[in-house]
């Protein structure tokens, strides 16, 4: 199957051509672009259950290696590269800081990741994915602080590949093999006879999951490396890259299928209600610490990573409705982080600073930009007709039906609060007071309008006809030998609880707002004035020689809520990491002093090792 | 057909919403009433809100810009939108629809839309209104949240009209004799909901100056009340839908939202105001604590469902 | 028992003098003595070796007119490859030996000093 | 950690370590076979002292050498006795055991050895680059019988050494001694006169030519012998002067070579050692 | 028993054109200079000619002379591919030279370099086990001299810790010999190797104790390696370059010859004879190695320093894989020695041009992606492959090492944990090296200008790297079938140097 192989070829080809021409940035760009549009077209001619495998003589070993299409791989592969399209669409007149090589690399990375049918070829391209990614994000703003951000998510990226390593080889040397499918149905027959064993094994792998999709309490990494990292990269990195870890939980939860008899917590196996707390952990995490973050990349990756607890809270459940949702979710992750991830990459490209405190008013500059992070900060907060309601209302159903109130409690405080920094960010962006300085900010280029409109569309259509998604992901329910979800049109979510028209839920609206319209024309009118022209009770802000900069409240924008949050700002999981490495350091210069540069000593050393063999010889004598 | 299925459909929409208008235009103005006779003064007369609303509608105003509008209308439209998937009594537009969920995350759009008028007026006294407003959402959200799935649990589903057919047959079917817990709760809920008091830190009279509204006028004034008209009626609706066991016709559904409303009132009158993270932290302790209770009892109650 | 010993004795030479070379590195922080207790250890390996091949009974490997290396197809000979390997393993001892000397002289001109102590803080 | 120890404590501590190792070796030793020497017959040098290595040889090819538990029969191999004077054309010719090893059984070790001289040599020059000879101020000349003396004495220890290198197969000697020797004549010019140099480029011509000589000898060997550092000359009779092949030829390359070198080395030490 | 005599030529021509030097010496420095890079392309050459016309595995017999009487050279699968591997490198530095070997007297340093690296072509080749100390002083000797060399003084120093430590592991490798000698009577290694069940146990564990502590000097194995970071940091970058890629090589080459040929005793895993085996023991070292190096050179500033520690840590992993005793564990051993041997001479040659530019401090590497993206981008190459990055061709050989260990099972499972944390602690300070490279201003905005004689062998390290990444079969294979001459030590190596050591 010449697609499957093309599918990575195409990539490494793009990567390279790219690398060669970096100094021409327009036709690196548009290198990028035509290497995703090629790969999409290549994608389009491939089919579920194509197959391509090839042997390789390794270490005296026949080891098959291959590709394979399942429904899972197809719909991510989709995603992914659909994606990058549109990304790198963007990205063609923008300013970014993107390597575009490193990111074809990473796409040709993450292809082989979704098409691997054994753990040498997936840690392979796990591997690849994860450096082309630590690279990509050295080459962001050139600080001390990115510097350290890629740092962090390079120490926490390795630890958890060497993880899942020992992992792989844990299990190879049980089955002989490397095939994720055999090791996996090995895991599946002793599932119920050694349970500890498995799980030990499988969570060296969700190690490396976590680490990739940012889960509790592996995020520390995130905000340090989205907010350093270069901007064009950051959208592919939370909306795409974060899913390999789910996808990386995925080909493992079908072993709790064999649990399912065995006595768990309200019905769920346990290994699954660990997980499900994992995710709602982390989407509140997550909420509460985007709480109080000024820093508009950093936000969103928190932001990001309470949305990955989400999924994975859904997925982990690992039934038929929470699959759906969960992968739903995922999708529509995909869409609105990126809408908001490629606004706020035109507003930073134009205002050149990522402080949200020093931003505000931009609407007036950026309507198209605006109106966009406006439909993907909606559909972020699940507001129907958008894209995110369905999934948000499928996940809650799916947890609610395992009586799960607690998790999904935390998890409604988490859609709650994320509702709240949506709006703060929201408001310090675009709205209120537009200063000064950003006088002469301009909307973005044609190309970039042309991404939003159809970024807009998109969550749009989604939203009203989610069916067109979730047509694969039941073939995915299908495939992992659960009954998918009865599907009754492309308008229709179906619940466990309820189902919902999502036509009709629009025309509701769209009509209701027909009405609000006129009603706003009948009534009188209406007359524009300026931004400073506000109530002050009776004077105007230039009276106090007030500059828009300080007529704008933005900073500390949920001040009050500081002491009730403190407690959640205690948890320094940041800090252990931190200590740990600080101690390791430490360790590191006791032990250098062995080094101490006297000839004596190393003589010492060399007579000293020499007589404790000589003892140890005579001990075993 | 299709055509005129849609334009019935759309003349009841548009009854409903005048309905709910009036009720809770109306609703407001018995509570300036009592609140005048508790406090010993006459008090403006019932239909005053009407005529309120009415001159607002017809002032000249100030704009701050498109977003401004936009976000206005879009800080009333989805209040009605929610209406319409309401059970009011026997009568429920589009019963297929009534997911419970839906509608809560319709009226969140709503302060959204609300949230983005205020805030594009570039007022900062608003801002700091409507940071209070969002606080106090993410407070009573939570509890409210927890009672909501208890019930789904509870009954097994998601529509309102089932929960309702549900409570059919008498009061003793009711969910505030099988949850009393939980509608303790919502009651506490809804008090931040409507923003009485001890809840009224956003859009007090008192505090109008540094409330969402300060920037607000004429016909933008009206919006914000329709908005808060609607809300009490389709606040106080879920409640008697999910609890009260909804009604055999109309007027009775109203009765009882409006006892609903009147313990609110009277609340509201004894109580005074807190500061806002006491409010929101208020709301994550006893209702929290008291849905989660209510949730507790359920989940033990019914079992598990084994899918 | 005289033969038994006169081995012993050679050997136990042989390890005193590596024990006073490895003492002499241990202890003394002068490189020259450092050198010399090299040396020390050197002659003592060289002290072992032909000890090893040699035997009180055993004549000396070289044919001459007078001397019979072979008896009844027996060699009574000394060892001769220990002989041969304490050649190489002597030149070798005079290479680096000369070798250290040099680096010393240099050491002694860049740093003024010949202790290891004070190089090592100059050094830093 | 080393500097705060007192100087008693370092030393008894430094005895204690090296008296283990030292104890550790003797337990060792304990266990030598006949607890001191090794028994030449049982060792592979029986044959180079009977130079019989071709006959183990055949043995060796047959497969009659080791038996099959992997234990060579030494004594089984045949044994032609060896008369000094009179046993002529054997495999090897020198009459001095030690020799035949050192340059042709393991003539390969040898030519390693002679490189490491080289080495240490060159080594010597490379670290003391660059020191101009200062010539004092004060000069304190040698006697004029010194400057005489050494000079007489240098012809007759140059010929010495040459006899010593040349009777390398037949005497206690070789061309290491004998190289060693001729050094030690010019470490007494050195004494004989202050100042004085010997001709730099002559030693590392004579170095260099010399061991290129040994090498050549050993690719010869390769070309003509089929085997590097084989032996391509007549062996002649065992005690003759010219016998045991190219054993001579290559001593006298070592003697020159050693000569020269150690010469070149005691010239870039004296150098610098004077006070200023 | 195949025969190659002609192969003699691996050692005699180094040496024959090592004695020539001083002669071209006259006519010209430079020459002397060109003469190391002509002995080594013909070192490389035939090498490559052996090894890709499948000519090994071949007995070089010395003077006509089989083993075990005489002496000779065994060339195997092992040998053959680090010798080509060896005069690859030694190749490459001879090229380097030609730019930096510029103070002092560049004949000799030709001559000690070139010597250095046919010495460890002997060492690697040779199947006298005392013929191997001769090699392994040839190799000392000369990289005493090297390391002494270069404008600074405290190349001296370094220089001469080394050459204590290192003369004190000789005598301790000479009296392990010679204790053998006194058991079996021979010096062959191959006879050695198949007659070593019948000696003494006790002497043997005492013999075998001593050889390996000899030999571990030089395989930079702790406690033994007390010189490296001095001698390292002392030598100038070629130098250290060639310790790093070729005196490590051929250091662990003996280690493992003597502890697995000779000591080793067959089975699925490799142990040794003796009381004490010597795998553990060689196991424990290169553990302590590993951790030891890479915590101290996490906290190093001098990058010089750090390359150094690092270098001794990877040569702990080598010894480490080396001792799991299975056929992988070989196999990732050599393979990790290939990997580490070029990819650290390449670190430290684009060191030598930056220091030459300025300093050697982890700061100086800042900003270097403006001063000369080729250097940049050749050591993230470099360093990344240490790291075991896929794509590069460090990561075949961790890979196979991690297999091989888990393969092994037992506490090997937790030496692994240990190691794979101690990679995680290397891949922070390479990582952070790489992070100033390519973050961070420069201080001083002067360009880099790398010459052509640098580049060369920069550039081939750097493609290598890659190559041997995307196909790693251009090693493998060898190394595989190496891997089988060090575990199977009859059929392997003894029945290929005397094929008719098992009699009637």
């Amino acid at each position: 199957m010449s697609s499957l192989l093309a599918l990575l070829l195409v990539p490494v080809t793009g990567s390279i051509v790219a690398a060669i021409i970096q100094r021409y940035r327009l036709a690196e760009r548009l290198v990028s672009f035509s290497t995703f549009v090629v790969t999409l077209l290549f994608l389009i001619d491939i089919r579920v259950g194509d197959a391509f495998t090839w042997s390789l003589g390794f270490l005296g070993k026949n080891i098959e290696m291959g590709l394979q299409i399942t429904p899972l791989s197809i719909f991510m592969l989709y995603m992914t590269i659909a994606f990058g399209v549109l990304l790198t669409f963007f990205d063609l007149t923008e300013r970014s800081k993107m390597k575009s090589f490193l990111l074809l690399l990473t796409l040709a990375a993450s292809n082989w990741i979704f098409m691997a049918t054994d753990f040498l070829s997936f840690f392979f391209a796990w591997e690849l994915m994860g450096w082309a990614s630590i690279l990509a994000i050295f080459g962001g703003r050139r600080t001390a602080e990115s510097r350290h951000g890629a740092l962090y998510y390079a120490m926490m990226s390795i630890g958890g590949s060497y993880s899942m390593l020992i992992g792989i080889f844990l299990l190879s040397n049980l089955t002989g093999s490397f095939s994720i499918q055999q090791n996996v149905s090995y895991l599946v027959s002793i599932m119920t006879v050694h349970p500890w064993w498995v799980l030990g094994i499988v969570s060296m792998f969700f190690v490396a999951f976590m680490v990739k999709s940012g889960i509790f309490p592996f995020h520390t990494w995130v905000p340090y490396t989205y907010g350093e990292s270069p901007d064009g990269f950051v959208p592919y990195l939370s909306s795409v890259m974060s899913k390999y870890g789910i996808y990386g939980f995925l080909i493992f939860l079908p072993l709790t299928l064999s649990l399912r008899n065995v006595p768990g917590v309200l019905g769920l196996p346990w290994p699954n209600y660990t997980l499900v707390w994992f995710g709602s952990i982390t989407a509140v995490v997550g909420s509460v610490l985007a709480f109080m973050q000024d820093d508009v990349k950093k936000l969103f990756a928190y932001s990001s990573f309470s949305n990955l607890g989400f999924i994975l809270a859904a997925i982990a459940l690992f039934t038929p409705i929470g699959l759906t949702a969960g992968l739903f979710h995922a999708f529509n992750h995909l869409l609105f982080n990126g809408a908001i991830f490629i606004t706020v990459v035109a507003v930073i490209s134009k205002v050149g600073i990522t402080r949200m405190s020093e931003m505000g008013g931009l609407w007036q500059k950026m309507p198209l930009t605006f109106l966009t992070f406006f439909v993907g900060i909606a559909s972020a907060a699940g507001i129907p007709p958008f894209a995110g309601f369905g999934s948000k209302w499928m996940i809650f159903q799916a947890m609610i039906s395992h009586g799960l109130i607690f998790a999904t409690v935390l998890l409604f405080f988490a859609s709650i609060a994320s509702f709240l920094y949506l709006m703060r960010a929201f408001h310090a962006i675009f709205l209120g007071q537009l200063s000064h300085k950003y006088d002469n900010v301009k909307e973005i280029s044609a190309i970039g309008k042309i991404t939003e409109v159809f970024l807009i569309g998109a969550l749009i259509f989604f939203g009203i006809f989610p069916g067109f998604i979730l047509d694969p992901i039941n073939s995915i329910v299908g495939s992992f030998g659960l009954k998918p979800l009865p599907t009754s049109g492309y308008e229709y979510i179906n619940g466990f609880f309820s189902s919902v028209n999502m036509v009709s839920i629009f025309i509701v609206v769209i009509v209701a707002f027909i009405f609000g319209f006129l009603l706003f024309a009948v009534s009188a009118k209406h007359k524009k004035v300026p931004q400073e022209d506000n109530y002050t009770a009776g004077q105007i802000p230039k009276d106090w020689n007030l500059t828009p900069e300080m007529y704008q409240f933005s900073y500390d924008f949920y001040e009050p809520m500081d002491k009730e949050i403190a407690p959640f700002l205690k948890i320094k999981i940041d800090g252990f990491f931190k200590g740990f490495g600080d101690s390791v350091e430490y360790l590191g210069s006791s032990i250098k002093e062995i080094f101490t540069g006297n000839v004596q000593i190393y003589t010492y050393l060399a007579i000293g090792g020499l007589v404790i063999f000589v003892i140890a010889g005579w001990i075993v004598w | 057909m299709v055509i005129v299925e849609f334009l019935i459909k759309l003349s009841q929409g548009f009854g409903i919403g005048a309905l709910a208008l009036a009720t809770g235009l109306l609703f407001g103005g018995i509570a300036r009433k009592i609140m005048a006779r508790i406090q010993r003064r006459y008090g403006p007369p019932f239909t005053q809100n009407f005529m309120d609303l009415f001159k607002l509608l017809s002032k000249g105003s100030v704009s701050h810009g498109w977003a401004f509008d936009l976000g206005l209308v879009a800080g009333f439209v989805p209040m009605l939108a929610a209406l319409m998937f309401l059970p009011i009594g026997p009568f429920t537009l589009f019963p297929s629809d009534s997911s419970l969920i839906m509608i809560v995350y319709l009226m969140m759009m709503a302060y959204l839309g609300m949230a983005m008028g205020v805030l594009a007026s570039g007022n900062p006294n608003s801002a700091i209104g409507m940071s209070r407003a969002l606080m106090l959402m993410a407070g009573y959200e939570v509890p409210f949240a927890a009672v909501i799935f208890s019930i789904y649990f509870f009954s097994k589903t998601g529509y309102l009209t089932q929960i309702v057919a549900m409570q059919s047959g008498g009061f003793m079917n009711w969910n505030i004799v099988k949850m009393p817990l939980g509608f303790l709760a919502v009651e506490i809920v809804l008090q931040g909901m409507l923003g009485e008091k001890p809840f009224d830190q956003a859009i007090a009279p008192a505090e109008i100056a540094s409330g969402p509204m300060v920037e607000l006028g004429g016909k933008y004034l009206g919006f914000g009340m329709i908005q808060h008209s609607v809300a009490l009626f389709l606040e106080t609706g879920i409640i008697v839908d999910l609890f009260l066991g909804g009604a055999p016709n109309f007027w009775i559904f109203i009765a009882k939202q409006f006892v609903l409303y009147f313990v609110v009132v009277l609340v509201d009158a004894i109580l005074p105001r807190l500061r806002v993270h006491e409010a929101t932290s208020f709301f994550w302790k006893l209702p929290l604590f008291l849905g989660i209770l209510q949730a507790v009892i359920v989940i033990i109650q019914g079992g598990v469902l084994n899918v | 028992m005289i033969d038994f010993l006169q081995n012993w004795i050679y050997l136990t030479g042989a390890m005193a003098l590596v024990g006073i070379g490895l003492y002499i590195v241990l202890t003394n922080t002068n490189i020259l003595r450092i050198i010399v207790g090299l040396n020390i250890v050197d002659s003592g390996t060289n002290l072992f070796i032909v000890t090893i091949a040699w035997h009180p009974k055993s004549v000396m490997p070289i044919y001459t007119a007078t001397n019979n290396l072979v008896v009844d197809g027996h060699v009574v000979a000394a060892d001769p490859l220990p002989q041969s390997l304490v050649l190489t393993a002597i030149v070798i001892g005079l290479g680096t030996t000369a070798l250290a000397l040099a680096i010393a002289v240099k050491i002694y001109q860049k740093y003024g000093t010949l202790d290891v102590r004070k190089i090592k803080e100059e050094d830093k | 950690m080393m500097n705060d120890t007192p100087e008693m404590v370092k030393k008894v501590f430094a005895i204690f370590v090296v008296g283990i190792l030292i104890v550790g070796f003797f337990m060792a030793f304990t266990q030598m076979p006949k607890a001191n020497a090794v028994n030449v017959n049982n060792t592979v040098s029986r044959f180079y002292v009977m130079k019989d290595v071709d006959q183990a040889t055949e043995m060796l090819d047959k497969g009659t050498y080791f038996n099959k538990d992997m234990v060579p029969l030494r004594n089984d191999v045949p044994y032609t006795p060896i008369t000094f004077g009179k046993s002529a054309n054997l495999e090897d010719g020198a009459a001095n055991v030690v020799t035949s090893i050192v340059v042709d059984y393991r003539g390969f070790d040898t030519l390693g050895e002679v490189t490491v001289l080289f080495l240490a040599a060159s080594g010597v020059m490379l670290v003391l680059h660059g020191q101009k000879r200062k010539i004092p101020k004060k000069r304190t000349e040698p006697s004029e019988i010194m400057y005489v003396g050494t000079r007489i004495a240098f012809a007759v220890i140059l010929l010495f050494g040459i006899y010593v290198f040349i009777h390398g197969h037949l005497t206690p000697g070789g061309g290491f001694p004998g190289g060693a020797i001729i050094a030690s004549g010019i470490l007494g010019l050195f004494l004989g006169k202050q100042g004085y140099s010997p001709n730099k480029s002559g030693l590392t011509i004579f170095e260099s030519l010399s061991g290129m000589a040994y090498v050549v000898i050993g690719i010869i060997g390769l070309i003509g012998e089929k085997s590097f550092l084989a032996n391509f000359l007549p062996t002649g009779t065992i005690g003759d002067l010219f016998s045991a092949g190219f054993i001579a030829l290559i001593y006298i390359a070592i003697g020159m070579k050693v000569g020269s070198e150690l010469s070149a080395v005691t010239n870039a030490m004296i150098i610098d050692t004077e006070d200023d | 028993m195949k025969t190659y005599n002609f192969a003699a030529l691996l050692v005699g021509v180094p040496l024959l054109m090592a004695f020539s030097i001083p002669l071209f010496g006259f006519i010209s420095k430079q020459l002397a200079k060109w003469i190391t890079v002509l002995t080594l392309t013909f070192e490389f050459l035939f090498s490559l000619y052996i090894l890709l016309w499948h000519v090994y595995p071949f007995n070089v017999i010395m003077g006509n002379w089989v083993p075990p009487f005489g002496e000779n050279l065994y060339i195997g699968s092992l040998a053959t591919i680090l010798i080509v591997v060896i005069s690859f490198v030694g190749l490459m530095i001879s090229i380097y030279n030609l730019w930096s070997a510029k103070y002092g007297d560049v004949v000799h340093f030709a001559l000690l370099f070139l010597m250095f690296v046919g010495g460890s072509i002997g060492l690697i080749s040779t199947g006298d086990i005392f013929n191997v100390f001769i090699f392994m002083e040839i190799t000392g000797i000369s990289s005493y001299a090297l390391a002494a060399y270069g404008p600074e003084r405290r190349a001296l120093g370094g220089a001469f810790k080394y050459l204590v430590i290192s003369s004190i592991g000789s005598t301790l490798y000479l009296f392990g010999v010679l204790l053998i000698y006194t058991q079996l009577g021979t010096l062959n290694i191959a006879e050695i190797a198949a007659r070593i069940s019948q000696t003494t146990p006790g002497l043997l564990t005492f013999a075998g104790i001593l050889l390996v502590a000899g030999l571990a000097v030089e395989a930079e194995l702790f406690p033994f390696n007390g010189w490296v970071p001095d001698t390292y940091t002392g030598a100038i970058n070629p130098v250290s370059a060639t310790l790093s890629g070729i005196g490590s090589v051929g250091g662990v080459y003996v280690l493992i010859r003597i502890v697995m040929t000779v000591f080793g005793k067959n089975g699925n895993f490799v142990s040794t004879y003796g009381n004490l085996d010597l795998m553990t023991l060689i196991a424990i070292l290169g553990t302590a190695t590993v951790v030891i190096g890479e915590l101290s050179a996490l906290v190093q500033t001098n990058i010089k320093k750090m390359l150094a520690y690092s270098s001794m840590a990877q040569m702990g992993l080598v010894a480490m894989a080396f001792s799991i005793g299975s056929r992988l564990g070989a196999y990732a051993g050599i393979f990790q020695l290939i990997n580490h041997s070029i990819a650290k001479a390449m670190l430290f040659l684009i060191l030598g041009v930056i220091v030459s530019f300025g300093g050697e401090r982890v700061e100086d590497m800042k900003g270097l992606w403006y001063k000369s993206p080729f250097l940049a981008v050749t050591f993230t190459i470099g360093a990344l492959s240490l790291l075991g990055l896929p794509l590069f061709g460090g990561f075949w050989s961790k890979f196979a090492l991690v297999d091989a260990s888990f393969q092994r099972g037992g506490w090997y499972d937790f030496i692994m944990a240990i190691v794979l944390f101690a990679s995680v602690v290397e891949a922070f300070y390479y990582l952070k090296v790489v992070g100033y490279i390519f973050t961070s201003k420069p201080a001083v905005s002067e360009k880099i200008k790398v010459e052509i004689s640098p580049a060369i062998p920069i550039a081939a390290f750097a493609i290598l790297i890659i190559a041997i990444g995307i196909f790693p079969q251009i090693v493998s294979g060898i190394s595989y079938s190496a891997a089988h001459e060090l575990t199977d030590k009859m059929s392997g190596y003894v029945l290929n140097v005397i094929p008719t050591i098992v009699g009637h």
